[in-house]
């Protein structure tokens, strides 16, 4: 039963958050706000995840729910992400008049779209799968339609079509998968389709084609990644935040199921495929987000580019290719999560969402200038902060496999990036603030959430121990599945 | 694969295709609830007609249709609950009239 | 924590401590200290690496490298922290540690923003120390691109004109030319079968000739980009001119000579059948390199595109000695790192302590200063001869050897077709000549031209400092080329067994 | 070996150089000058003894001492030394001698100079470079103070820098000899290669491939005559002795270069510095023996600088103009006589060197002549003097035995050396180089007496007014003057073909009595057209002749437009044909092609954008296509 305890210790701190609001007692003076539960619910449930390190994978529910190693990582992330962006909720949710905008009610949607996430990483089989994955994106519907601005129904809206038909794809493919074995679970189509007989052929190319759209739906690739812009900027950003990383990282937990575990031995013909969208990715992510203006769109086309990158990754077959995807996206949520943190606060405090409105941050606010620089230049991949180790690990996958020319490519975009990126510190650091902007003030939660994303920006990339452990969690993973 | 089975795989791709001309073409945002549910729906058909003519004995597809409704059902809630937020702004419920967020 | 980390790190400390210090004097003081026991620790390093007991690699073709210091980080990933010390790098920071004591030395007029202005300059000084220490191909472009990045900052916060755009140009080539560094990086790892990053490992690897062949330009242009080969060339005049001047000193100095430094290192030394093939091309395009920078410079109305556009050419030849692909070619292509790092840095920082007073950079309206500021002017001739190669002064000695080294000609190459192209760039010795008399003349000599220059004043004693330290250096590397032909020569012999093997 | 190591004679000017340069200068210049005229004193002193002794060891060469400078690889590295042998005793002589005169005249001359500290210290670094490229004892230290050289007269030229005109000519002297140093260089990189590739034949190991006594050896001779190189190898640096020596098409910058001081002009543009190429071409001589083709060019260059200079000497009104031309035509005489001897024929050899010992007098004495009248009327131009016999008596003598030992009269010593120069060409067969070299000798004498009747015969012309009279130098400069002259008069008779020959050493047999004879006959009737045409006021005369040649004299007057052509060649073609189009091409093309990818790119992006259109409905389009797109390439992947 423990290794079901992370998803049970949300569920629950989410029922008794919702039990306090019940009563009413958040107003009251004496009580704690809300997000002291939450933070200390997610902190009890990574503690108990990591308590699981030691044991051999357990399997629950008949093999439909399993804990190995690397699923551990994905959670840990996962819930690393969900951490981060509670502690950003402080700054934009203003604490007198909790009722007015059910902050109570946020948190609680937060915390069940975690636990969705959490099951989709240990889900075995089709049902699983499918239902965690709606459990995970189904709140977040809702929670980019939160804040009252003008856009925010018009994002959401446009989010869930795009959701739903990425889900539909997704359902048509599992049907044509469950006609080669009769039974959904991971493990037994994997090896139907190991040797497809000729006439099968091309309804296994059905399959797949139905299948990539829901996965690129998830992950932001090129031709389904349209929502994501416009979902991004309608939500408030503490949400944008936790899209562009919890959602992320799920699309990678969805990627590792359906391209290792289901099409693993399609995966040497996928390659032309997935290099055509990692490249399409990257390159429009990068061309894009150059001619942004709005903040929150530019770190939605930033980090469809990341989505790029990352699924450089699943080119290959072996245990590098999955560490070196977990390692990085480790290192993109707390980069991710420091840039937010000051960008929340910036828009938080100064109602402009617009990069000029960045001028002159250096002077005003050194310190969380400096933060963002930092973070920004560990998204361009610049030594030593730990974006360029997670990039040349992720590039290296690539290499490996004889695609110099798309290292080319992802080299140049990430020197496209860098263009970006140097224009927001250019504002910062170069040009100067008007006479009376203030300084930016951040609640207590969200200055130490900033800290710890920004130490793991520096430090996650130099600390050797921290990518050795992930590589041998996913060569137990390949030893164990391979044989 | 027998000829039957065939005949029903056409016809929920047939259903599915429906859905997404429904889905392009239509202006006000229930018909496109009602093209989504189509194109989920002939999802489901495609596992029922699956399990009924190649593995009766499986249950496994009845199990998965029965959540994919109750998903669907899910998803049409909150997307009428948003619709609802846009008629509170004064906002048409026409999804062509919804692009003010672009490039 | 060998001497080598210390080496490195000294310059980042001093950073550190920078950003404790409160009033602009203490930032300066602080600096000074830092490049100050910096340079003590060079001459220390240059005292040991002559007297300690030499441990020589018995492979001919392997570096013999001293105070190595070797610890595995991503060991699954043979990245391993990797430092040592052979006669090219110890030249090499023996130039650097110069260059930045006389960079702050130079900018201590520096008052807006100062103490970001000396963090930034010495965290580039670090990528740069870093640079010529590692070993690992890895952590190599790691501080490789350490370096570069603070450039932008320096260049657009406390810089001039057209600061932005030329900040941002220079940032995205250099980044460019670091992306073709990462392509034949990951290209050399893989295609190597052995999992390192390790040089000295990758030495020993024959890489196929198919590989080598595209991955031996990729790595050249990469490098040749930072190194102002020619067609990418086009970032270093506006990039020189519109930065500071202790920045444009550390830039064209020191950072410019990671390129040379890069391709002799790693492209000839790992790919040596891919140099045989290539080297012929990159020859003939360093020669217009060396032409077209040296005439480009007749016609500059301001002095930092004119130094600028001298560098262009100086460094042109750099790479021309690395692409004569022999004992004397790569000889000249160090010492002339050297002696052009030192020229540079003279001059820049001569012309900031000339804008400091007139105001003004553009050559025509400047006349006559040699009366009014006596040893700015001699500086200034001196800096101007020591580049267009009058012995006694370092750049006859480099120069010297590169056209030697061009003319002797290699075993793999057509020889009239390399004398050919020698002659040419022998040919900049008098072009030089020409602008170079020609700006002076112009800017000092003859009557004086606006009358309220008549009240400058001349140099100041740190200036002072600062100029009689550069020339001295001048002076000791023409006079005694032996200290350094001593220190380079074994160093290179593993490059030129490599490619006779 | 001599009482002090000889290395002291190039340590002197140096330490000399470097106190009153970088100290002493600052505080009285005239200390300075003290300083620097008290070391070169030594220095000559020091010479003569060198000399004497090493002329009575009766050695062929001795190296005194050389040490390691640089090394190129291990069988070619380069030392720094001094080599004594009799071409570099006799120029060590000759060096000091000029330059210790010169000291002591510049001590009056520049007396009220507020540079004279500066002055002093750049003799003595000229000093300096000449002597260490005299004893140089091989040919790449010979280029290091070759360019040194250049330097100290760049820097001795611009001493007037705030004269625009002063300062054009030292960067046109720099220049025009730095271009001809390129053809030297790559001369020695040449013979460095060729050198290098004989020297693998092991024939001897203790030199490196660049040393003369290496070069000079016959057997490495041959072997390099065999390399079909050498003479491209010599005639490259033949063009950087034609630099140096200001010869035919390199000669433009020496009359410019009369800007500097006079004593300045003395001393390098008369004696020491121009003669460098002359020197060159006789240390190399053995190897120019072996490549006849090189030493016909020798020949004609130097004889047609030599007429070429005559003709344009006789129209100057520049007193010091008309000098630098005399001393290119003299110095055209040297270079033609090495060009004829050979080693069947070694006169020309020792002639052009006996010439060269006695012109370094002689011209010296000229310039120090004229600088004292310049000095005393405070003009260069002829037209303007007039009469100064009467007021400077000492300098008119001296004048007067400079101009009849250049134009060759009996008994002074420019009658011997021209004689021999006539002799070796006469003997070897060069009828066109004796019967030129004969004309040129009229045309020698004729200019120089129109300047002599000009300057001192005939009213005062000058336009200050009557009652200021030019009055005698002071001493110092008028011993200088006395002392040179004797030396003119006695350096004709010294048995110079004993102490420096080429091949054998044939004994002093007598005068060629023919070519004495033309050669005096010569000379007296250029000396009386002069008196005839100058020395009384009217010049009546003058005008007929130069209306009768008409156009001709102002394309001789204007030195036939060479100037004009280099100006036009550099400024015109280079800078604005070649410079401003490449600073342009930089400037637009690959600058703007930079630029052009930034735009495209951004275009690009731009283009992107539009993929956003806010509209539901396209966004489900592009789903749809991207489904197409996987479908179509995992078809054609897998089928």
């Amino acid at each position: 039963m423990s290794s079901l305890l992370p998803e049970f210790l949300l569920i629950l701190t989410a029922f008794f958050i919702l039990i306090i609001d019940l009563f009413d007692a958040f107003n009251s003076e004496s009580s704690l706000s809300p997000e002291f539960y939450a933070l200390s619910g997610i902190g009890f449930s990574i503690i108990s995840l990591f308590a699981l390190w030691g044991y051999a994978p357990t399997t629950y529910f008949g093999g439909q729910f399993v804990v190995e190693e690397i699923d551990i990582f994905f959670k840990g992330a996962i819930l690393v992400a969900g951490f981060f962006t509670v502690t950003l909720l402080p700054a934009i949710f203003n604490l007198k008049n909790l009722v007015k905008n059910h902050y109570p009610e946020f948190i609680v949607t937060l915390l069940f779209t975690l636990s969705g996430m959490l099951f989709l990483a240990s889900s075995r089989d089709l049902v699983t799968l499918y239902v965690s994955l709606e459990m995970a994106t189904l709140p977040l519907f809702a929670l980019t339609a939160w804040e009252k601005s003008k856009f925010s129904a018009e994002g959401a809206i446009k989010y869930l079509i795009l959701g739903a038909v990425g889900s539909s794809f997704l359902i048509f493919g599992f049907g044509i998968l469950y006609a080669f074995t009769g039974s959904l679970s991971f493990e037994s189509i994997r090896v139907a389709l190991a040797q497809p007989h000729q006439d099968t052929l091309n309804l296994v190319l059905l399959a797949v084609a139905f299948i990539i759209p829901g996965l690129g739906f998830k992950l932001t690739l090129f031709p389904f990644h349209t929502w994501a812009p416009d979902a991004y900027q309608a939500s408030p950003t503490p949400v944008t935040a936790f899209l562009s990383t919890a959602s992320k990282v799920t699309g990678l937990v969805l990627a590792t199921h359906l391209l290792l575990r289901i099409f693993s031995f399609q995966l040497k013909d996928l390659q032309p495929v997935m290099v055509v969208l990692s490249v399409a990715t990257m390159t429009l992510g990068n061309f894009v987000a150059m001619k942004q203006e709005n903040i929150k769109r530019f770190m939605a086309y930033s980090s469809i580019s990341q989505a790029g990158y990352l699924l450089l990754g699943f080119l290959t077959l072996s245990p590098e290719g999955i560490a070196s995807v977990l390692f990085y996206s480790y290192i993109y949520i707390f980069t991710n999560m420091a840039a937010f943190a000051v960008i929340t606060l910036h828009i938080e405090q100064t109602q402009k969402q617009n990069i000029l409105s960045l001028k002159g941050l250096s002077k005003t606010s050194p310190g969380y200038a400096a933060v963002l620089m930092l973070a920004l230049f560990s998204l361009a991949g610049i030594p030593p902060l730990s974006g360029f180790v997670g990039k040349f690990f992720l590039f290296s996958i690539a290499a490996k496999q004889g695609y110099h020319i798309v290292v080319a490519i992802a080299a140049i975009n990430s020197t496209v990036s860098l263009y970006y990126y140097l224009k927001i510190i250019k504002q910062m650091y170069i040009n100067s603030p008007d006479e009376d902007t203030p300084s930016l003030k951040a609640p207590l939660v969200t200055k130490a959430g900033l800290i710890l994303a920004t130490m793991g920006t520096v430090f996650i990339g130099l600390i050797a121990p921290f990518y050795d452990q992930i590589l041998w969690a996913s060569e137990q993973w390949f030893k164990l599945w391979i044989k | 694969m027998n000829s039957h089975l065939l005949e029903w795989l056409i016809m929920s791709l047939f259903i599915f295709c429906v859905g997404i001309y429904g889905l392009l073409t239509r202006k006000s945002g229930v018909g496109l609830l009602i093209s989504l549910e189509l194109m989920i729906n002939a999802g489901a058909l495609n596992f029922i007609s699956i399990h009924r003519f190649l593995y009766p004995a499986q249950v496994d597809a009845q199990v998965f249709v029965l959540f994919v409704i109750a998903i669907a059902a899910a998803e049409v809630l909150l997307a009428l609950a948003l619709f609802m937020l846009l008629i509170k702004k004064q906002q048409p419920v026409d999804i062509t009239q919804l692009n003010h967020l672009k490039h | 924590m060998g001497i080598l980390s210390l080496i490195v790190f000294i310059p980042f400390l001093t950073a550190i401590f920078i950003l404790f210090a409160k009033s602009p004097k203490t930032i300066k003081s602080i600096a000074l200290a830092g490049t100050g026991l910096h340079l003590l620790a060079s001459f220390v390093l240059t005292y040991l690496f002559f007297n300690s007991p030499q441990n020589i690699n018995p492979d001919p073709t392997g570096l013999s490298l001293q105070f190595v210091e070797k610890w595995d980080w991503f060991s699954s990933f043979g990245v391993s922290y990797f430092l040592g010390v052979d006669g090219i790098s110890l030249a090499m920071i023996l130039l650097t540690s110069v260059i930045i004591f006389t960079g702050v030395l130079a900018s201590w007029n520096v008052e807006n923003r100062s103490k970001e202005f000396f963090a930034l300059l010495l965290l580039l000084v670090t990528g740069v120390f870093g640079v010529f220490v590692s070993f690992d191909l890895f952590l190599f472009f790691i501080f490789y691109e350490v370096a570069v990045l603070p450039m932008y900052l320096l260049i657009g916060i406390w810089g001039t004109g057209p600061k932005e755009y030329s900040a941002m140009k220079l940032t995205l080539m250099l980044m460019l030319g670091s992306a073709f560094l990462m392509v034949a990086f990951l290209g050399l790892f893989h295609l190597s079968g052995l999992n390192t990053f390790d040089m000295t490992k990758l030495a020993q690897v024959n890489f196929d000739l198919q590989t080598q062949r595209w991955i031996f330009p990729t790595l050249f242009v990469g490098f040749g980009i930072l190194g102002a080969l020619y067609p990418f060339h086009t970032w270093s005049p506006d990039g020189h001119a519109s930065a500071p001047t202790a920045v444009s000193m550390l830039h064209a100095g020191v950072l410019m000579k990671l390129g040379g430094y890069g391709a002799l290192r790693i492209a000839v030394y790992l790919l040596p059948e891919g140099a045989k093939e290539w080297a012929l091309f990159f020859m003939a395009l360093t020669t217009i390199n060396i032409l077209y920078g040296s005439l480009g410079a007749i016609k500059q109305k301001d002095l930092k595109y004119f130094t600028a556009y001298s560098s262009v050419s100086h460094c042109g030849m750099v790479l021309f000695g690395v692409a004569t692909l022999n004992f004397i070619g790569f000889k000249g292509a160090v010492l002339q790192m050297v002696s052009h790092g030192l020229m540079t840095g003279l001059f820049f920082s001569l012309i900031g302590m000339v804008y400091g007073r007139t105001h003004t950079r553009i050559i025509n309206e400047m006349g006559g200063l040699a009366k009014v500021m006596p040893w700015l002017a001699t500086s200034f001739y001196i800096a101007g001869f020591a580049s267009l190669g009058l012995p006694s002064l370092s750049g006859f000695v480099a120069e010297s050897q590169i056209f030697m080294g061009g003319f002797m000609g290699n075993p793999w190459h057509d020889l009239t077709w390399m004398r050919v192209l020698t002659v040419l760039s022998t040919m900049s010795i008098v072009v030089t000549a020409v602008y170079v008399l020609r700006g002076l003349a112009q800017v000092f000599m003859g009557p004086i031209t606006n009358l309220h220059f008549n009240e400058l004043t001349d140099a100041s004693l740190t200036e002072k400092v600062t100029t009689a330290l550069l020339i001295a250096s001048l002076f000791f590397v023409g006079l005694y080329p032996k200290f350094f032909v001593d220190m380079i020569e074994p160093a290179i012999n593993p490059i030129i067994n490599r490619l006779n093997m | 070996m001599v009482l002090l190591p000889t290395w002291m004679i190039l340590a002197i000017p140096l330490l000399s150089f470097i106190i009153n340069g970088l100290f002493v200068r600052r505080f009285s210049g005239h200390l300075a000058a003290k300083i620097g005229t008290i070391a070169i004193g030594f220095n000559f002193l020091f010479s003569l003894a060198l000399a004497y002794y090493f002329f009575q060891s009766g050695e062929l060469s001795t190296l005194e001492w050389h040490t390691e400078w640089l090394r190129f690889q291990s069988n070619l590295i380069i030392h720094i030394g001094v080599m004594i042998d009799p071409l570099s005793a006799m120029m060590l002589v000759v060096v000091n001698t000029i330059s210790f005169f010169v000291h002591i005249y510049s001590l009056g001359y520049m007396h009220d100079d507020e540079g004279v500290g500066r002055f002093f210290s750049y003799l003595s670094l000229f000093t300096f470079s000449m002597l260490g490229l005299v004893v140089a004892p091989n040919l790449f230290q010979m280029y290091v103070f070759w360019e040194l050289v250049g330097v100290s007269s760049f820097l001795l030229i611009g001493f007037y820098y705030t004269k625009p005109s002063a300062v054009s000519a030292a960067k046109k002297a720099f220049i025009v000899t730095r271009f001809a140093d390129l053809g030297f260089l790559i001369g020695i990189l040449l013979l460095g290669y060729l050198g290098l590739s004989v020297n693998q034949g092991q024939i001897s190991s203790v030199y490196s491939p660049l040393d003369f006594l290496f070069l000079n050896n016959p057997d490495v001779g041959l072997q390099l005559a065999s390399s079909g190189l050498l003479t491209t190898g010599l005639l490259l640096i033949f063009i950087g002795a034609a630099g140096k020596s200001a010869l035919f098409p390199l000669h433009i910058w020496l009359p410019d270069a009369m800007e500097g001081p006079t004593p300045v002009s003395a001393l390098i543009h008369a004696a020491t510095m121009v003669v460098a190429g002359v020197y060159l071409v006789a240390r190399l001589f053995p190897l120019f023996n072996l490549a006849p083709v090189a030493l016909e060019v020798v020949s004609w260059v130097g004889l047609f600088t030599s007429l070429f200079a005559a003709v344009i000497a006789c129209t100057q009104d520049d007193i010091k103009r008309v000098l630098a031309f005399s001393t290119l035509s003299q110095i055209g005489y040297m270079i033609f006589a090495l060009g004829v001897a050979s080693d069947l024929y070694p006169l020309g050899y020792t002639a052009s060197l006996f010439h060269l010992f006695t012109h370094a007098f002689f011209k010296a004495l000229l310039f120090l002549g004229a600088g004292s009248i310049i000095h005393a009327v405070h003009t260069n131009d002829v037209w303007q003097m007039g009469g100064l016999k009467k007021y400077m008596p000492i300098t008119h003598i001296t004048f007067l035995v400079a101009v009849l030992s250049i134009s060759g009269i009996f008994p002074f010593s420019g009658f011997f050396s021209k004689d021999e120069i006539l002799t070796a060409a006469l003997e070897s067969g060069h009828m066109t180089h004796y019967l030129v070299g004969l004309f040129v000798a009229l045309l020698t004498s004729f200019y120089m007496g129109r300047i002599y009747f000009l300057t001192f015969w005939g009213q005062s012309r000058s336009h200050e007014n009557a009652s200021h009279h030019p009055h005698e130098s002071t001493w110092v400069m008028t011993l200088p003057l006395v002392l040179l002259a004797i030396l003119a008069l006695s350096s004709g008779w010294l048995p110079f073909a004993n102490y420096l020959w080429f091949a054998h050493k044939h004994d002093h047999h007598s005068l060629n009595m023919t070519v004495a004879f033309s050669g005096t006959l010569a000379a007296i009737i250029g000396l009386s057209s002069a008196w005839f045409l100058y020395s009384k006021n009217n010049f009546s005369k003058v005008q007929k002749i130069q209306t009768g040649m008409g156009q001709a004299y102002q394309i001789i007057k204007a030195k036939f437009y060479f100037d004009e052509l280099y100006l036009f060649v550099t400024h015109k073609i280079v800078f604005n044909k070649i410079a401003g189009p490449i600073a342009w091409f930089d400037k637009k093309v690959v600058d703007g092609g930079v630029d052009l990818t930034g735009e495209m790119s951004q275009t690009f992006g731009q283009k992107l954008t539009l993929i956003q259109t806010g509209q539901v409905q396209n966004y489900i389009i592009w789903f749809i296509v991207g489904f197409i797109t996987v479908l179509t390439l995992y078809y054609n992947t897998v089928l």
